[in-house]
């Protein structure tokens, strides 16, 4: 599967085919307006699809028509590859290339080397009926991991932060930015398995650490942080040992309300339905407008998602909160 | 004279009942269980009041007069009061009037006397449950609808 | 004390721990400006890490947010957070101070601190407060309940990808911030920095960094609390699971020589039993050890809850054991300790072992220091003397809580209130120059016109509408007698609607206002401002509660809940009618004070209370001042004490503001606080006074043992009156002297510890030694109890030589005389295992501290408690040590406990700066809701006077010979008790009144008509026919 | 105010007779205590008709209806059921008495007028006392077991008497009818105006004296009776049973010689005449005949005895104030000034209120009024049983201590 930016490696292509190059047929093409544009996820959802192997070419750092769109392209692939090799797969069978709009010859080779490299890996373990369910299962949670804001506000962010300034005005030097990053991803990493592996039945610290090979210690100190951000719960204790369970994510609560509120949206549709002489259109937008404007009503301000009223001191300390 | 029938238990009855809460601990308690949204029957409606000592026999006497069929007095569990014994003489209160209730037939059982500290917000939604369906089971109080009465 | 210009009525406090805010507390409600200033982002210090306190196990939070919301909230008292104080100059009553603060970049006024930044930044940072078990972000809420609720941006870990600002919803974080420097212009300066924590690293020996199931006493603590890493659970770090067995190794970083900390940090004892005790209750089944060398418990009701460690929650001590090592199962991760008992190598395994870390002076102390002026001892603590235990160095300077010597809460906050008072005479003539307060219109008298109802039902956004049909019940509302107007609104304590709520009252000319919206137990207060700002008295107001008893909790039955709101609303609608005007009683206040027992913490108090410009009243039952003082000769370090008290008697005697009266008793105490009148009794001649507050100084007596041959021998004697033969005579010719601790103490009878007898004996012991080194001195101990810096005098005295013996409580010393008429005392050695016998020249007793004789009768005078010992009992022993429950009454010295010299010093000024925060006002409200009497139709029959527990009601007589209760407003309660007793209700409440509550029930009951409607009499005549 | 029933009230009650000559305000013992209160203002104001304030504090909830004023008028006129009709036209109004115990008492009263719940009433039947279904004599026990759960804390054991009459009537031979249905006669309803709730009752409970075929029914409480003899009989007409106080029926059994009293410590007793049984019933001399009989009882008379006997401060439960407190001394004071051992009352409610008024505060020297009270028909048991002794003053504080001891 290859990804090509539109500017310079796809004309890249195109000039190969002009001047009649021939490479190998293995390589799918799809033309993305830069490679920069090519969410992680997607890289992974190939490989969990059953691509040997993803190319993604850019412009020449410099020629990027959107200026660091290649840049970012190549954190990305950085970040992924590592992901890749955690699930126990080879990162070669990513490779990110610059070809620029004249190097028709450039993507001819590239197309033949990179086909021949992941011809030597041999084929995507995942592929095909009996895939490896081991690797699948990690490419999912890899999936998951990219998923989540933490590592692509990182690898977003990271140009800014190292090239440009922070908001402070100023840089934070590149090793810590990977540093930073790498601790980033092998934790949401670890976290998202434990998640995986706590789903249907509730495990101890032992059997997670066991199933997922990563010492007891970092698991409990995991399992602390997925409990604080109410993805965890002990289900019981067993025998001196607690035993946790994933919270599922249910979709009907109402993503604007603070999590406290667990009111449905049943209920306000129902409190809603019986307004007389109001089509049903006009009712689907009274109850999202309701929930826009709410206002909290101590801090006066738009209601949001995270607003724990029960921690809002600033309204403990006016008398409003309990 | 017939022995007075078991008032048929009309099925879908919904018995309304009266609690007395005191303001420091059981009311408290009751706001807690709400914030922590237990959901309990809705048949108990709650009267404040400064502290379980201040509930005098006749309001529950009256309230059952009036047709209440059950009514509860909740407070601080015995050594929290916020009155210091507030709750004690709540209790001797409540011995005596269901000693006079069980005489005149209306029966102790209709009335309940519990302690609910103001971290218990799961006690008092179990107990609304519980205090519910106990008086459901009972049936409707005999006096409701009273003015037939005589022979 | 006249009002010298140029004295600033401000003080600034530096510390926003325990200690610092009881100092700003105490301060601001006597109408002084404070700035707190702290380091850390929010106040709360190291108790806000604390999961129970001991020895009451109360939760720490739970009594530490009253304290913090009050601080936060008090309009006296100025938060200056992430703030340190860079130079200070000017003199006491008048210095000018600037403090640098660091850049938060978060603007405190905005945020409301709901804590939507911390979810999307990518930054995870190890959380100090929970000591590293636990991650926070790079933007952080140091704890939830943390005052002021500001976020704080931690500038070292933090990337600055900006994220944070793009979530906050209140748009107050501002990265532009810089350090700015503020120029504060105060009175005085109180310092509570408290301590920092000894590293346990420090240690290597016990493993601590290395292996990972060795704790430290800290980190057992946040595991132990429900907000910590594993939500209450004790697990083992290396694999999550729970203990089976635990050690507590004690005197880490402390009463050690080796790094630098030869003092006792006086609380790790007591903190390892809380823990062992609260983590044999969350971890059933576990075993607790704890091994120390002595059991310093010397706190009140410190020796009970030892016993009842060992007793009831079977917790494991092994005495006089100092652990050597500890070693680790690499497999099991489970820990060896090492240790030697009777001379045998020991070895234990257990699951998790817990370091009793000390405590260390403040973090980069000497540079505070330094800015300051002021000195530090060698140990880095602040370095105060005997005399003045809360002035440091420099004046105008004041300490209180662990900065000035290691302490727990109790003392730090008895100190706090001390250094309060001694910040406070500097600026005593300044008091309230910098304070405001709010006024309100004057108020609609209402009464005689007819019930105007006014109902606000509120939709609480979705919390209430979201299930109820709010508009239907406004509607319904209006159908309701008396309610002439009713409305819903989206938010009801909105401040918009607030204002609604005015006009409505003004222009529909309501007189009682009805809101039907969550709980009162929170909001009356808002809705009560606003009738007040509308000129309507505040009782004028009821509410019903349709969210948090509705709502919320029928969310499945929208339609029944609804009903169910209907049945609220017409309950407080039918209250609402009869609900009258209420006003709380206004009690003047008598501007002097009442201090009852003359010895040190009296005189002390007296002079205090004198300098703050009032009036003492000082009664002393000898006839001449002093107390125990007038027994005690010399300080630890040689001070001369009666050189001393003669100073200062005679300043008491000479000071023309306290009245003294000896030879004194109290015939009778009445009244309440601002107004208590008490009749002296001083040589045969009484005496009537007027006083606003009371402090009880009674002190306390020397017990006089009946063991060991006292009396009957005049070769033994008790501590004091060695001392006082050293003393007196100057040397003493013996050769051999024998010292017996804890005689009279934690006995079956005393289970309490006097507390300063060890130290009284190492004090005498030394003072031999120095006489005539070659004397030998046995001191017979069961645990040395010298805490805090008296430790070293401890060592000092083993150093000169004097053998210090442990014997078991079960085989006490024998003291006889044997045939040649010698002393001869043998005691079983707990270490040596063998008797030892000696015939000592002196046999020395260490006799208990008692409670004063006269305790008993004044604890029914005043009507306060005492303990089971005879000590009196404080209002709470962690947070209110000087308060009664009683208020107006105030308590320190030995009548609390036995206690030292300095620490008398402190809690008698800490006494005087309680008492303050109420003669600094001149009037006092008291409960508006209280007891109200039908004089015609009260009996006298006296039952509501036995009923009440805070003696409000009493009988007084008219003129017409009748006898009718009286309710003493500034008592009375509310809670209605005696309205219930009174059999043919002559009492009612107000706001709670019969009628009001009646009228409630029979609402709440529509069905049968009330009362039964009339039937014809002609139904009568066929009934007879039958 | 229905000036109809006004003038009907005026002529049954024969208050057009009244000349104004204010004797029954000279006797009237609440007057001595409240000028304000005059009985004949209230008849004069009614002669008037004008219009009356009939709520709860007005003149007509304040009158202790004890018939000082009835037994005095030189021309009959029946004012205190002049009173009791006032009282209906103000409930009938909406206006309702200032009930004692919070009227806790007249709930239970009305509750049991309007239901019909098997109560629970007979537990007080000691082993060893007989008692029947049907029989000839009927027990008539009233409210004594209700009223001792609602004042349990003052220990007066009111169900002893009627374990008494019924060890009495044993002694006799006679097995009395107990009936578990009987309810309360409805005597403080009736004088708080609530006839239709009497009315209730009275049919109930004649009802369960004819199905118990009883021939005489006795009573031990004085307003039973009279509630019985005078107003049920006014609705219902004169019955076939007796009614006969016990005190009566004890007298006849003693002129029947089927009693004789054993030897008994000597103990000097003085007799309070309650309002019902003397004023409203005119049995003066049966309870003295029978104190007579008892050798070692001496009877020393009150100084204001017989038609003179002042009230026991409090009736029907209602307008307990100040003024009953300073009735309640003098009777006691005048009790104490007998030098009797014990006063003896045939009334249980006058027993629960002179108790009541010395148990706690009092204006007086607490040794002025503390001379012990006992149950005319307890006394009488004990001295059959030749148990008589003097019973101990209800001293509070020792109350108290043994209660902390519980």
């Amino acid at each position: 599967m290859g990804f090509l930016c539109n500017w310079c490696s796809y004309a890249g292509a195109d000039l190969a085919g002009v001047s009649r190059i021939q490479y190998p047929t293995n390589v799918g093409v799809v033309r993305v307006m830069c490679s920069s544009s090519i969410d992680p996820v997607i890289l992974v959802e190939t490989m969990i699809r059953g691509a040997d192997g993803v190319l993604v070419a850019g412009c020449h750092p410099g020629d990027c028509h959107y200026d660091i769109g290649n840049l970012q392209a190549e954190r990305r692939v950085k970040v992924v590859r590592r992901l890749l090799d955690r699930c126990g797969l080879e990162p070669q069978r990513i490779r990110l290339e610059w070809v620029s709009a004249s190097e028709g010859m450039r993507y001819a080779e590239v197309v033949d080397s990179f086909v021949e490299e992941v011809g030597e890996l041999g084929p995507n373990p995942v592929a095909g009926d009996e895939p490896d369910l081991d690797i699948l299962e990690r490419l999912y949670i890899a999936r998951d991991v990219l998923g989540d804001f933490r590592v692509n506000l990182l690898v977003n962010k990271e140009h800014q932060i190292e090239d440009v300034s922070n908001v402070f005005g100023d840089t934070i030097p590149k090793e810590r930015m990977d540093e930073l990053l790498d601790t980033a991803t092998s934790e949401e990493f670890s976290r998202c398995s434990l998640l995986m592996l706590a789903r249907d039945s509730p495990v101890s610290v032992q059997q997670m650490a066991d199933r997922t090979g990563l010492p007891e210690e970092e698991v409990l100190d995991h399992t602390v942080t997925l409990v604080d951000r109410g993805l965890l719960k002990v289900d019981r204790v067993d025998d001196g040992s607690p035993l946790y369970l994933t919270i599922p994510q249910d979709r009907d609560r109402i993503s604007t309300l603070p999590a406290w509120a667990r009111v449905e949206k049943r209920s306000i549709e129902l409190s809603i339905k019986n307004l007389p002489d109001v089509d049903e259109a006009t009712k689907g937008w009274i109850v999202r407008e309701l929930l826009l404007t709410l206002r909290c009503h101590n801090c006066e301000r738009r209601r949001s998602n995270a607003c724990n009223f029960s921690v809002c001191i600033r309204g403990l300390m006016s008398g409003v909160v309990g | 004279m017939t022995e007075a029938m078991a008032p048929a238990k009309e099925e879908g009855f919904q018995p309304s009942i009266l609690a007395f809460c005191c303001n420091w601990c059981s009311y408290a308690g009751a706001d807690l269980a709400g914030v922590s949204r237990l959901q309990y029957p809705v048949n108990v409606k709650v009267l404040r009041v400064m502290c379980s000592g201040r509930v005098d026999p006749y309001f529950v006497m009256r309230a059952l007069e009036l047709g209440a069929d059950g009514v509860l007095i909740t407070g601080c569990e015995i050594g929290d009061c916020h009155y210091i014994s507030g709750n004690v003489k709540a209790k001797e209160r409540f011995e005596r009037l269901s000693k006079l209730l069980d005489q005149i037939g209306i029966g102790s059982e209709r009335i309940r006397l519990e302690w609910i500290s103001a971290s218990d917000g799961i006690k008092f939604a179990e107990l609304m449950e519980e205090f519910t369906e106990h008086i459901t089971n009972l049936g409707p109080s005999p006096l409701k609808g009273s003015a037939t009465g005589g022979v | 004390m006249s009002d010298e210009e140029g004295k600033i009525g401000a003080v600034m406090v530096v510390g926003g721990g325990i200690a610092g805010m009881q100092a700003a507390l105490d301060l601001a409600d006597t109408g002084y400006l404070v700035y707190v200033i702290d380091s850390s982002p929010s106040i709360g210090g190291a108790m806000a890490q604390l999961d129970k306190t001991f020895p009451t196990h109360d939760c720490a939070m739970c009594i530490l947010s009253p304290k913090l919301v009050a601080t936060g909230r008090h309009h006296n008292v100025k938060l200056m957070m992430a703030s340190e104080i860079d130079a200070i100059e000017g003199e006491p009553g008048n210095f000018t101070v600037s403090v640098k603060r660091k850049a938060r970049y978060v603007d405190e006024e905005k945020c409301t601190g709901c804590g939507l930044c911390t979810l999307r930044c990518p930054v995870e940072v190890r959380d100090e407060y929970n000591q590293g078990l636990k991650l926070r972000k790079a933007i952080y809420l140091k704890y939830p309940q943390a005052v002021p609720p500001v976020l704080t941006i931690d500038r070292d870990n933090c990337i600055g990808c900006g994220v944070c600002e793009t979530q906050c919803v209140a748009g107050a974080i501002n990265f532009s911030r810089e350090e700015e420097l503020v120029k504060v212009d105060i009175g005085s300066v109180i310092l509570a920095p408290g301590f920092s924590g000894f590293d346990p690293g420090l240690k290597s020996e016990y493993g601590y960094g290395v292996f990972k199931n060795v704790l430290s006493s800290v980190e057992l603590e946040r595991m132990l609390s429900a907000t910590g890493p594993y939500r209450g659970m004790v697990l083992r770090p290396s694999d999550g699971r729970m203990p089976k067995r635990m050690a507590f190794i004690q005197c880490v970083g402390s009463r050690d020589v080796q790094v630098g900390n030869p003092y006792c940090s006086s609380v790790c004892c007591m903190f390892a039993i809380k823990e062992a005790i609260i983590a044999k209750e969350h971890t059933p089944g576990l075993e607790t050890h704890i091994f120390f060398m002595d059991m310093r418990a010397f706190g009140k009701e410190f020796d009970e809850y030892y016993i009842r460690a060992e007793e009831e929650h079977r917790v494991v001590f092994t005495r006089n054991t100092r652990v050597s090592s500890v070693s680790e199962n690499p497999e099991t991760n489970n820990l060896h300790l090492w240790y030697s008992e009777h001379g045998k190598m020991r070895r234990e395994e257990y699951d998790i072992v817990v370091l009793s870390v000390g405590f260390d002076s403040p973090k980069d102390v000497e540079k505070l220091a330094e800015k300051l002026g002021i000195e530090l001892n060698e140990h880095g603590f602040c370095q105060t003397d005997m005399f003045t235990p809360l002035d440091t160095s420099k004046p105008g300077i004041y300490v209180c809580g662990a900065f000035s010597s290691p302490k727990d809460i109790p003392d730090s906050v008895a100190q706090a209130s001390g250094a309060a008072c001694r910040a406070m005479s500097d600026i005593a003539g300044a008091r309230g120059a910098l304070v405001t307060a709010k006024e309100y219109p004057p108020e609609i008298d209402v009464s005689g016109q007819e019930p105007k109802v006014g109902v606000f039902v509120c939709h609480c956004g979705i919390n209430i509408g979201g299930v109820l049909d709010v508009p239907s019940l406004a509607e319904y509302a209006k159908t309701l007698p008396n309610v002439v107007h009713a409305e819903d609104n989206l938010y009801t304590c909105s401040q918009d609607t607030q204002q609604r709520i005015s006009e409505v009252v003004r222009e529909k000319g309501l007189n009682r206002v009805v809101v039907a919206s969550c709980t009162p137990r929170t909001h009356t207060t808002i809705f009560q401002n606003t009738l007040k700002e509308a000129g309507l008295n505040p009782y004028l107001f009821e509410m019903t509660n349709i969210r948090d008893q509705c709502s919320w909790v029928h969310m499945n039955d929208p339609e029944r809940a609804t009903e169910k709101g209907r049945t609220l609303i017409r309950m407080a609608v039918a209250k609402a009618a009869l609900l009258e005007q209420l006003r709380p009683a206004e009690v003047e206040i008598v501007k002097s004070a009442l201090v009852i027992g003359g010895g040190l913490s009296g005189m002390t108090a007296a002079l205090e209370l004198s300098k703050a410009g009032f009036d003492a009243h000082l009664v002393e039952k000898d006839s001449e001042l002093g107390g125990l003082l007038r027994r005690i000769h010399y300080g630890l370090s040689g001070e001369d004490l009666q050189g001393f008290l003669k100073r200062l008697v005679k300043q008491v005697e000479d000071d023309d503001r306290i009245h003294v009266y000896t030879n004194a008793e109290l015939k009778e105490v009445s009244g309440s606080v601002g107004n208590f009148t008490v009749v002296i009794d001083s040589e045969g001649e009484e005496t009537e006074t007027h006083q606003g507050v009371i402090i009880v100084a009674t002190g306390g007596e020397e017990y006089e043992p009946t063991e060991y041959l006292y009396g009957k021998d005049p070769r033994v004697m008790t501590q004091l009156e060695f001392e006082e033969k050293l003393a007196k005579e100057g040397e003493i010719d013996a050769k051999c002297i024998v010292m017996v601790h804890c005689v009279g103490s934690r006995t079956a009878e005393r289970p309490y510890c006097s507390r300063v007898c060890c130290t009284e004996s190492v004090k005498n012991a030394l003072r031999v030694k120095e006489m005539d080194p070659g004397i030998a001195i046995y001191s017979l101990f069961r645990d040395m109890r010298t805490y805090g810096f008296r430790e070293e005098f401890y060592r000092e005295a083993a150093e000169k030589g004097v053998v210090f013996v442990r014997f078991l409580e079960e085989n006490e010393p024998v003291v006889r005389v044997d045939d040649q008429g010698r002393l001869e005392v043998i005691v079983l050695d707990d270490i040596l295992q063998e008797e030892l016998l000696i015939n000592p020249d002196y046999l020395v007793l260490a006799a208990a501290t008692l409670p004063a004789r006269g305790n008993e009768e004044l604890s029914r005078m005043l009507k306060v408690p005492l303990n089971s010992q005879g000590f009196f009992l404080e209002a709470h022993m962690k947070l209110r040590p000087l308060d009664f429950a009683t208020d107006g009454i105030f308590l320190c010295g030995l009548a609390h406990l036995p206690k030292f010299f300095e620490e008398n010093v402190s809690q008698a000024c800490g006494a005087v700066s309680r008492a303050l925060s109420i003669l600094s006002q001149d009037t006092l409200e008291g409960e508006a809701i209280i007891a109200v009497v039908d004089e015609s139709k009260c009996r006298g029959c006296g039952v509501c006077v036995d009923t009440c527990e805070f003696g409000a009601p009493s009988l007084k007589q008219l003129e017409d010979g009748r006898q009718v209760s009286h309710i003493d407003e500034a008592l009375c309660k509310g809670c209605g008790s005696c309205s219930v007793n009174c059999c043919n209700k002559a009492i009612s409440m107000g706001y709670f009144g019969t009628g009001q509550i009646l009228s409630m029930i029979e609402s709440c009951f529509p069905e049968t008509e009330t009362p039964p409607a009339e039937k014809e009499v002609a139904e009568v005549k066929e009934v007879t026919e039958t | 105010m229905d000036k109809e029933n006004v003038k009907r009230l005026i002529s049954d009650m024969g208050a057009h007779d009244c000349v104004e000559c204010g004797k029954c305000t000279t006797v009237c013992p609440v007057t001595r205590f409240n000028p304000e209160f005059a009985p004949r203002l209230v008849v004069v104001k009614a002669l008037a008709g004008e219009d009356m304030d009939l709520s709860k504090d007005s003149d007509i909830w304040v009158c202790n209806t004890c018939e000082m004023c009835n037994n005095m008028c030189p021309y009959e006129v029946d004012y205190s059921g002049f009173i009791r009709g006032m009282r209906g036209e103000a409930r009938r109004e909406g206006h309702e008495p200032d009930c004692t115990q919070g009227g806790l008492l007249h709930a239970m009263m009305r509750i049991m007028a309007n239901s019909d719940l098997p109560q629970k009433r007979l537990d007080w039947i000691a082993d060893g006392l007989k008692v029947a279904e049907k029989g000839d004599v009927f027990l008539f026990v009233g409210c004594l077991p209700q009223m001792d759960a609602i004042f349990e804390d003052r220990n007066l054991n009111l169900v002893e008497t009627a374990r008494s009459a019924v060890r009495i009537m044993n002694h006799i031979g006679i097995e009395p009818v107990v009936s578990p249905k009987e309810k309360c006669c409805g005597h403080d309803l009736n004088w708080a105006g609530d006839e239709k709730n009497l009315i209730k009752l009275m049919n109930h409970n004649v009802q369960v004296i004819k199905d118990s075929g009883a021939k005489t029914v006795v009573f031990t409480c004085p307003e039973c009776l009279r509630t019985f003899d005078l107003d049920y009989q006014d609705f219902l007409g004169d019955f076939e049973f007796e009614m006969v106080h016990i005190s009566e029926f004890i007298a006849r059994a003693i002129e029947e010689g089927k009693l004789k009293f054993p030897e008994n410590i000597s103990i000097s007793t003085t007799f309070h005449d309650s309002c019902r049984l003397g004023r409203h019933l005119g049995l003066y001399d049966e309870p003295r005949r029978v104190l007579a009989e008892i050798p070692s009882v001496e009877l020393v008379e009150l100084e204001k005895n017989r038609e003179a006997a002042t009230c026991c401060g409090v009736s029907g439960f209602m307008s307990c104030n100040s003024i009953s407190k300073v009735m309640q001394m003098e009777k006691m004071q005048d009790a104490k000034r007998t030098g009797a051992d014990v006063l003896v009352t045939p009334c249980p409610k006058c027993r629960i209120h002179l108790d009541c008024s010395t148990r706690d505060e009092t204006p007086v020297d607490k040794g002025l009024v503390d001379i012990p009270i006992m149950d005319f028909t307890v006394l009488v048991d004990l001295a059959l049983r030749g148990e008589l002794q003097i019973p101990d003053v209800q001293d509070k504080e020792a109350e108290k201590e043994a209660e902390k001891t519980e």
